[in-house]
């Protein structure tokens, strides 16, 4: 195995990683880098492993092998409160969002303070809070909507408020998973809008479907199949090779 | 089913009747002085009146005891009806006031306490299980009630405010294991019992005894209640080979006994091992099933096919009033001692007062019971006889042994603690 | 004023004023001491459904196990009763006197360790709390640091409690068995039974469940109460937005124990014994029901469901003794189908609307311009959403 | 713990020991496939599975008197009969259940428990006043009684073996239905998408109902078989139930064969407990040793490792 050194320059790095369900390889042997300031797009057919990926990096799922090392701190051990302590933030494909509270609390509950027990019972709901909220319901859209419950969004508004919840928290890796899945055609557009906005000063991976969307936003694209990487560079470069015009198509 | 409500509002109105018409003093409370029969009943501050008297039943109606406890209540309503139709006590009709326990200890404690103090009924027959007997034990000493208690149990208790109707320990086990080893040649035994307080104590005693005997315990084992499978437990036996196996084995879990020791090959007829029991009376044979204990003997105070003047006629009647096909165990005899052992205080007495019935109730004596001729103790328990009865597939017990005296009844018996 | 609306909203305060009200005033007034005892004793029952609000309906853990804590409460008070009523020379009749009765039947002639503590009540009153507390821990922190959840954790807790209860009835000689610990007579040489003394304990029931009502109402009202909502939605959201979700659960698991046990330690008070017929599967099951009647949502809402169910069961089985199974069993299905927000989820649809509109007209004049800004507003949980 | 005895006898008591075992095993068996077949297959709770059992011995029960008094010649063979109407009678009791109660709550799983409790509750008073409080013999065709001895210690209980082979040939049953019948095919397809089976024209409402009626039939034979062993009465059903749920759940709540699994590591382990410690303290040993494994390996024993 070319395993290259133990410390990158890299933000995240991924080597060697393996996960086995009852011996079929989700992801097998993968290496995968992400670059400081890098939104990072991962593209591949439906079973390619594009979720697991993510699932991997951020502690939902256990490897069975290899290592994942954000910052040079090697994260397959760590629990996911951890990572997310870490600098890694996620939003899952279903928009995952409290419905029984309101878009304010929602985005204070993921505000980074308070979190231990005792710091939830003793936190109080400051200036900076107000002021943090404010700001970050205004980027995704939601500012004239703080007292309204979660639950009476629509889809794409929640999607916003999933991502507003992650944003709040200031991750320096953002991994989203189809953030524009189910939205309206102004919707997506906003949405690449506001990941282009925010992307600003941090690393962001993507898992997405929708190619025109992928060419919008992405750096760097790297086209899982079946748990492998089958190509990797702009997206240009990838759309013109082979293989993967013959996964595409050829199925 | 009597509501309570509708009683004491009959009672109400009734007062409120009498004090309109007539001066014929209801309460007065300085009474002490020459007061007349009538007059003296009245003013205890029961729920008396100058032609009732109001009791409270207590047994579990629902829950996991109504089984048990069916038997026990239907025989304390042919005792009241029977009194009633002889001009009930005092010259007052007993009315019965029925509370459900359902199965759960502070049920009992609760309504126990509300026939005492809200009721304010003369005496209470009831309680079952030793459990719901030591809930309510408090209530009824300090509310100063009076309780008739028909379970055979373990003894270790002697409270002035009850009348214990069934046997103490020593009086099912004593005789019982006198006579397995004289008349049968018995001389290891098996112990086994439902884990909890009556078996276990039981078994002290048995053991203490057959000790005492020069004979050997080769085994003593106890199962959660409720438990069914015995297949292990029988296996010992059978290793063990014990000359008795002696049962204290409860509730649902008999019959999977029974059941399983039949199935498992062990023919209690031929008495190799012999199986003698002090949990199992006619009622719990109905769910067993007679053919699966036929064989056992069991060592009891009273068995249905008693061949006396009393029993005859206190089967017919009970079988009047509830049916051909319902059967008569042990407790359910001594659940209808209650209302008559009462009753005959209380006329000693010559007041519903608790104190003086309490007062009353050493020497009572009961020629008319079922049971045949019993007398209340010192210690509130029953002079009784130790009967040895034969399980036959019918269900029935056959009389094999009896007691020749009256055995003592001893709650805190020497040199078995 | 301000500190009470940080944790309270008038509604609430309503309500605690309602509840503090009926139990300090109504009820002493309205009954004899025999059924204000009885309503002290449902009060109990209270405490279990309370904790229950807080761990099912609102962070979406069902225990079925409540009993034991109640049970692990209400026999440390026990014990220590039973102590205080085995003198010496009111156990002279015993081969070993100055040992609880039951021990003595069991030919234990030494008091056994973990009952010497008890003749201290500042141990007692500690281990009431703590005992629980450590308890629930660690069965918290070995299920939830694992992730297990939902219908397991409930069938566990459930074996829990079956076993505890086989444990207490087969260790007889050390916990009175079946029977319990009966028989307790003083508290430090004041007797309990008397009717003065079950108006006090009455009153200090009272008291202690108010002072739960408004500690559960500060767990709620913080940031932890609406975390409880979050783990029970979207877990994983929780997870990830950087909090340790089995934290917060073993947090609100060992608070309804502990919950349970002061209510469990207050009905040996009230009622003068206890008995493993409390720890069982059955009373545990039951005290769900109470939370669920009242509307699992609310903690008011608990307090109501118990005190009816209760009412119920005791009038049903004096009226119709061999019915009242069938009226239970049809409770326990119409809370589910019907109304699964319970007694407070009626209220909130029908009364409260009416009960806000009669306020704030009262008070509109005066607070029109004061209004807090929107954002500070807190959500009022208001749909029909049964923790999955 | 072994000195008591020589080795022959210790022989006698493994032999004796290992069948009891295996005894306890089918009884397990057959109290936990139909809670297997609901809780592990729909995720509904059944807390009345054991009143549904219960129904089973009541019917047997009946069916004992009617032939006794109508048709004494056929005793012999009634059991056979019984059965099958115990698991018709618990099965139509089980799709009334399905329909009138358990379908509005297919995504409350917790609150099947509270309903189905309360149903337990109700079925219990039923029985209470239609049978009567007091348990219930069910005379048994004298074939069915007695034993086989094997040699003078060990000897084989004919019930059991009848147990054991009814055991046998319900598991056989019950994975036939559902891995090799059509039904079961749609059974399987409605638990893993219900909207894609849907989609493809399964009904899965009559898949619901018939799954959940098909776990309580077999509950109600189960009923029926214990009334050779167990004792019949309103409650009976309620000792068995926590049991039930520790087998389901410890076997992995999906697998059938992690029912049967799990079921025979219990009924070993208990019944080799009993017999070297007291009854009680072998129960709370058997229950605490699979409360803790359940701690530390929540999945139950056997459970496929799946992609979220």
């Amino acid at each position: 195995m070319n395993t290259i050194n133990n410390n990158t320059d890299f933000l995240l790095s991924i080597e060697n990683l393996t996960v086995s369900f009852d011996g079929f390889k989700a992801v097998d042997d993968l290496n995968l880098y992400v670059d400081e300031n890098e939104i990072h797009v991962i593209i591949g057919p439906n079973g390619a492993g594009k979720t697991t990926v993510l699932d991997l990096i951020c502690g939902r799922t256990r490897s069975t092998d290899g290592s994942i090392k954000f910052r040079n701190k090697e994260l397959t051990d760590m629990r996911e409160h951890e990572i997310v302590r870490e600098g890694v933030g996620r939003k899952f494909q279903n928009p995952s969002i409290y419905e029984d509270l309101t878009v304010f609390e929602n985005l204070e509950l993921s505000f980074p303070r308070g979190r231990s027990v005792w710091g939830a019972l003793t936190f109080q709901r400051d200036q900076d809070v107000k002021t943090r909220v404010h700001e970050i319901a205004g980027m995704v859209f939601l500012d004239e909507l703080l007292d309204k419950q979660a639950a009476l969004l629509s889809h794409g508004q929640k999607q916003w408020l999933e991502i507003g919840m992650l944003l709040i928290q200031d991750p320096e890796l953002l991994m989203l998973d189809e953030p524009v899945a189910g939205m309206s055609v102004s919707e997506r557009k906003q949405t690449a809008k506001l990941l282009n906005e925010i992307t600003k000063g941090r690393s962001v991976m993507v898992v997405e479907h929708d190619m025109k969307f992928v060419e919008d936003i992405a750096h760097r694209v790297t086209v899982l199949h079946q748990g492998k990487i089958l190509s990797e560079g702009s997206m240009a470069k990838v759309q013109a090779d082979p293989k993967v015009i013959d996964v595409y198509l050829g199925h | 089913m009597r509501r309570v409500k509708d009683i004491i509002q009959s009672r109400m109105s009734r007062r409120s009747l009498l004090a309109g018409t007539a001066a014929t003093a209801i309460v007065a409370a300085t009474g002490a002085v020459t007061p007349t029969f009538a007059d003296e009943a009245n003013t205890t501050g029961l729920a008396v009146t100058d032609d009732t008297v109001q009791v409270g039943i207590l047994h579990s109606v629902t829950g996991t005891m109504a089984i048990s406890e069916t038997g026990s209540v239907q025989a304390e309503k042919l005792a009241i009806e029977q009194i009633n139709a002889m001009g009930g006590v005092l010259g007052r009709k007993i009315e019965y006031i029925q509370e459900d326990g359902a199965s759960d200890w502070p049920t009992f404690a609760e309504k126990a306490k509300k026939l005492l103090v809200n009721d304010k009924v003369a005496a209470v027959f009831g309680c079952w299980t030793s459990a719901s007997r030591k809930a309510v034990l408090p209530v009824f000493e300090q509310y100063n009630g009076m309780l008739y208690y028909p379970t055979f149990y373990e003894g270790l208790e002697q409270s002035p405010n009850v009348i214990y109707t069934g046997q103490e320990a020593t009086q099912q086990i004593i005789a019982g294991i006198d006579w397995v080893a004289e008349e049968k040649g018995a001389k290891s035994f098996y112990l086994l019992g439902s884990d909890y307080i009556w078996p276990r104590t039981s078994n002290k005693i048995a053991r203490k005894h057959i000790e005492k005997l020069g004979h050997k315990v080769v085994g003593e084992e106890y199962y959660p209640l409720g438990h069914t499978q015995f297949n292990s437990v029988i296996n010992k036996i059978k290793l063990k080979k014990p000359d008795v196996i002696y049962a204290i084995v409860v509730g649902g879990s008999n019959v999977a006994f029974y059941k399983q020791l039949k199935a498992a090959g062990i023919d209690m007829t031929k008495e190799k091992p012999l199986l003698l029991t002090i949990s199992v009376t006619e009622d719990e044979i109905r769910g067993i099933g007679g053919e699966n204990i036929d064989g056992a003997y069991a060592a009891m105070k009273y068995f249905q096919s008693l061949e006396n003047d009393n029993n005859i006629e206190f089967v017919k009647a009970f079988k009047e009033m509830w049916g051909d096909d319902v059967v008569i165990g042990d407790v359910t005899q001594a659940a209808y001692l209650g209302p008559w052992l009462w009753k005959a205080a209380v006329e000693k007495a010559g007041s519903f007062d608790i104190d003086k019935v309490r007062l009353a109730s050493p020497g009572i004596e009961l020629a008319t019971a079922p049971e045949g001729y019993v007398r209340v103790h010192e210690n509130h328990h029953l002079w009784s006889k130790t009967r040895i009865g034969l399980a036959k597939p019918d269900g029935q017990y056959e009389l094999i042994y009896e007691t020749a005296d009256l055995m003592e009844p001893d709650p805190f018996p020497e040199g078995y603690q | 004023m301000t500190s009470i609306k940080s944790f309270m909203s008038r509604q609430e305060l309503i309500g605690i004023l309602v509840i503090a009200a009926v139990l300090f005033i109504i009820m002493p007034l309205a009954m004899d001491i025999f059924r204000l005892n009885l309503f002290g004793k449902y009060l109990t029952y209270a405490f279990v459904a309370v904790g229950l609000v807080l761990c099912w309906g609102k962070c979406g853990i069902l225990s079925l196990g409540q009993g034991v804590f109640f049970g692990l409460g209400g026999y440390c008070m026990a014990m220590y009763l039973k102590l205080e009523a085995s003198t010496p020379e009111a156990t002279a009749i015993q081969s070993t006197p100055g040992i609880p009765d039951f021990m003595d039947w069991n030919q234990i002639t030494a008091l056994p360790w973990f009952w010497e503590p008890f003749n201290s009540l500042t141990f007692t009153l500690l281990a009431i709390i703590i005992v629980p507390a450590v308890f629930a821990f660690i069965i918290g922190a070995a299920m939830f640091k694992r992730r297990v959840g939902g219908v397991y954790f409930a069938i566990i807790t459930q074996a829990i409690a079956a076993i505890l209860t086989i444990l207490i009835i087969g260790q007889q000689g050390y916990t009175g068995g079946v029977n319990g610990i009966t028989d307790l007579r003083t508290l430090k040489s004041w007797d309990i039974r008397t009717d003065e003394a079950k108006y006090i304990l009455y009153y200090v029931n009272g008291a202690l469940l108010i002072a739960v009502l408004l500690l559960s109402q500060i767990v709620l009202k913080s940031k932890l109460g609406r975390l409880l909502v979050a783990v029970r939605d979207q877990e994983d959201r929780v997870r990830f937005s950087g909090y340790d979700v089995s934290n917060i659960k073993i947090f609100v698991f060992c608070f309804a124990a502990v919950l349970s046990a002061i209510g469990g330690a207050m009905f040996t008070l009230q009622v003068g014994f206890m008995s493993p017929s409390f720890v069982g599967i059955v009373p545990s099951i039951e005290m769900v029901i109470f939370c669920a009647v009242g509307g699992r949502l609310s903690i008011f809402g608990a307090v109501y469901g118990t005190l009816l169910v209760n009412w119920a069961k005791t009038t049903f089985s004096e009226t119709f003794p061999e019915l009242w199974l069938f009226g239970l069993g049809a409770l326990f299905i119409a809370v589910v189908l019907i109304f699964p927000n319970g007694v407070s989820g009626l209220y909130q649809s029908y009364l409260a609307p009416l009960v806000d509109r009669v306020v704030s007209t009262g008070k509109r004049k005066g607070r029109s311009d004061t209004a807090p800004p929107p954002s500070s507003g807190f959500g009022a949980e208001t749909t029909a959403k049964p923790a999955e | 713990m072994f000195a008591d005895y020589t080795w022959t006898e210790l022989g006698s008591i493994f032999a004796m020991q290992g069948f009891a075992g295996l005894i306890l095993f089918s009884v397990f068996v057959l109290m936990a496939l139909g809670l297997a077949i609901i809780f592990g297959q729909m995720g509904v709770i059944n807390m009345a599975h054991g009143e549904f059992m219960i129904l089973g011995a009541y019917v047997t029960y009946l069916c004992s008197n009617f032939v006794e008094a109508h048709f004494p010649a056929l005793f012999g063979i009634y059991f056979f009969f019984a059965m099958a109407l115990a698991f018709v009678a618990a099965g139509a009791l089980g799709a009334l259940v399905e329909w009138s109660l358990i379908r509005h709550l297919y995504k409350r799983p917790l609150d099947t428990l509270l309903a189905t409790w309360g149903l337990s509750l109700i079925l219990q008073q039923a029985y209470r006043s239609i049978f009567g409080a007091r348990e219930v013999g069910v005379s048994l065709p004298n074939w069915l009684l007695g034993s086989v001895p094997l040699t003078d210690i060990i000897e084989i209980p004919i019930n059991g073996i009848f147990v054991m082979v009814l055991t046998f040939v319900i598991a056989i049953g019950v994975y036939f239905i559902l891995f090799r019948s059509r039904m079961g095919m749609q059974t399987r397809a409605v638990v893993q998408n219900r909207v894609m089976a849907g989609a493809v024209g399964i009904n899965t409402q009559k898949v619901d109902r018939n799954t959940f009626a098909l776990g309580c039939g077999i509950a109600g034979i189960a009923g029926s078989a214990f009334t050779m062993i167990g004792s019949t009465g309103p409650t009976a059903g309620q000792l068995y139930i926590v049991d039930t749920f520790l087998i389901v759940v410890f076997g992995g709540a999906a697998s059938l064969l992690g029912t049967i699994a799990s079921s025979f590591a219990i009924s070993q382990a208990q019944s080799t407990m009993e017999f070297f410690l007291s009854g009680s303290m072998a129960k709370v040993l058997t229950l605490l040793t699979v409360v803790g494994i359940l701690m530390l390996r929540p999945q139950g024993l056997f459970s496929l490792k799946i992609r979220r």
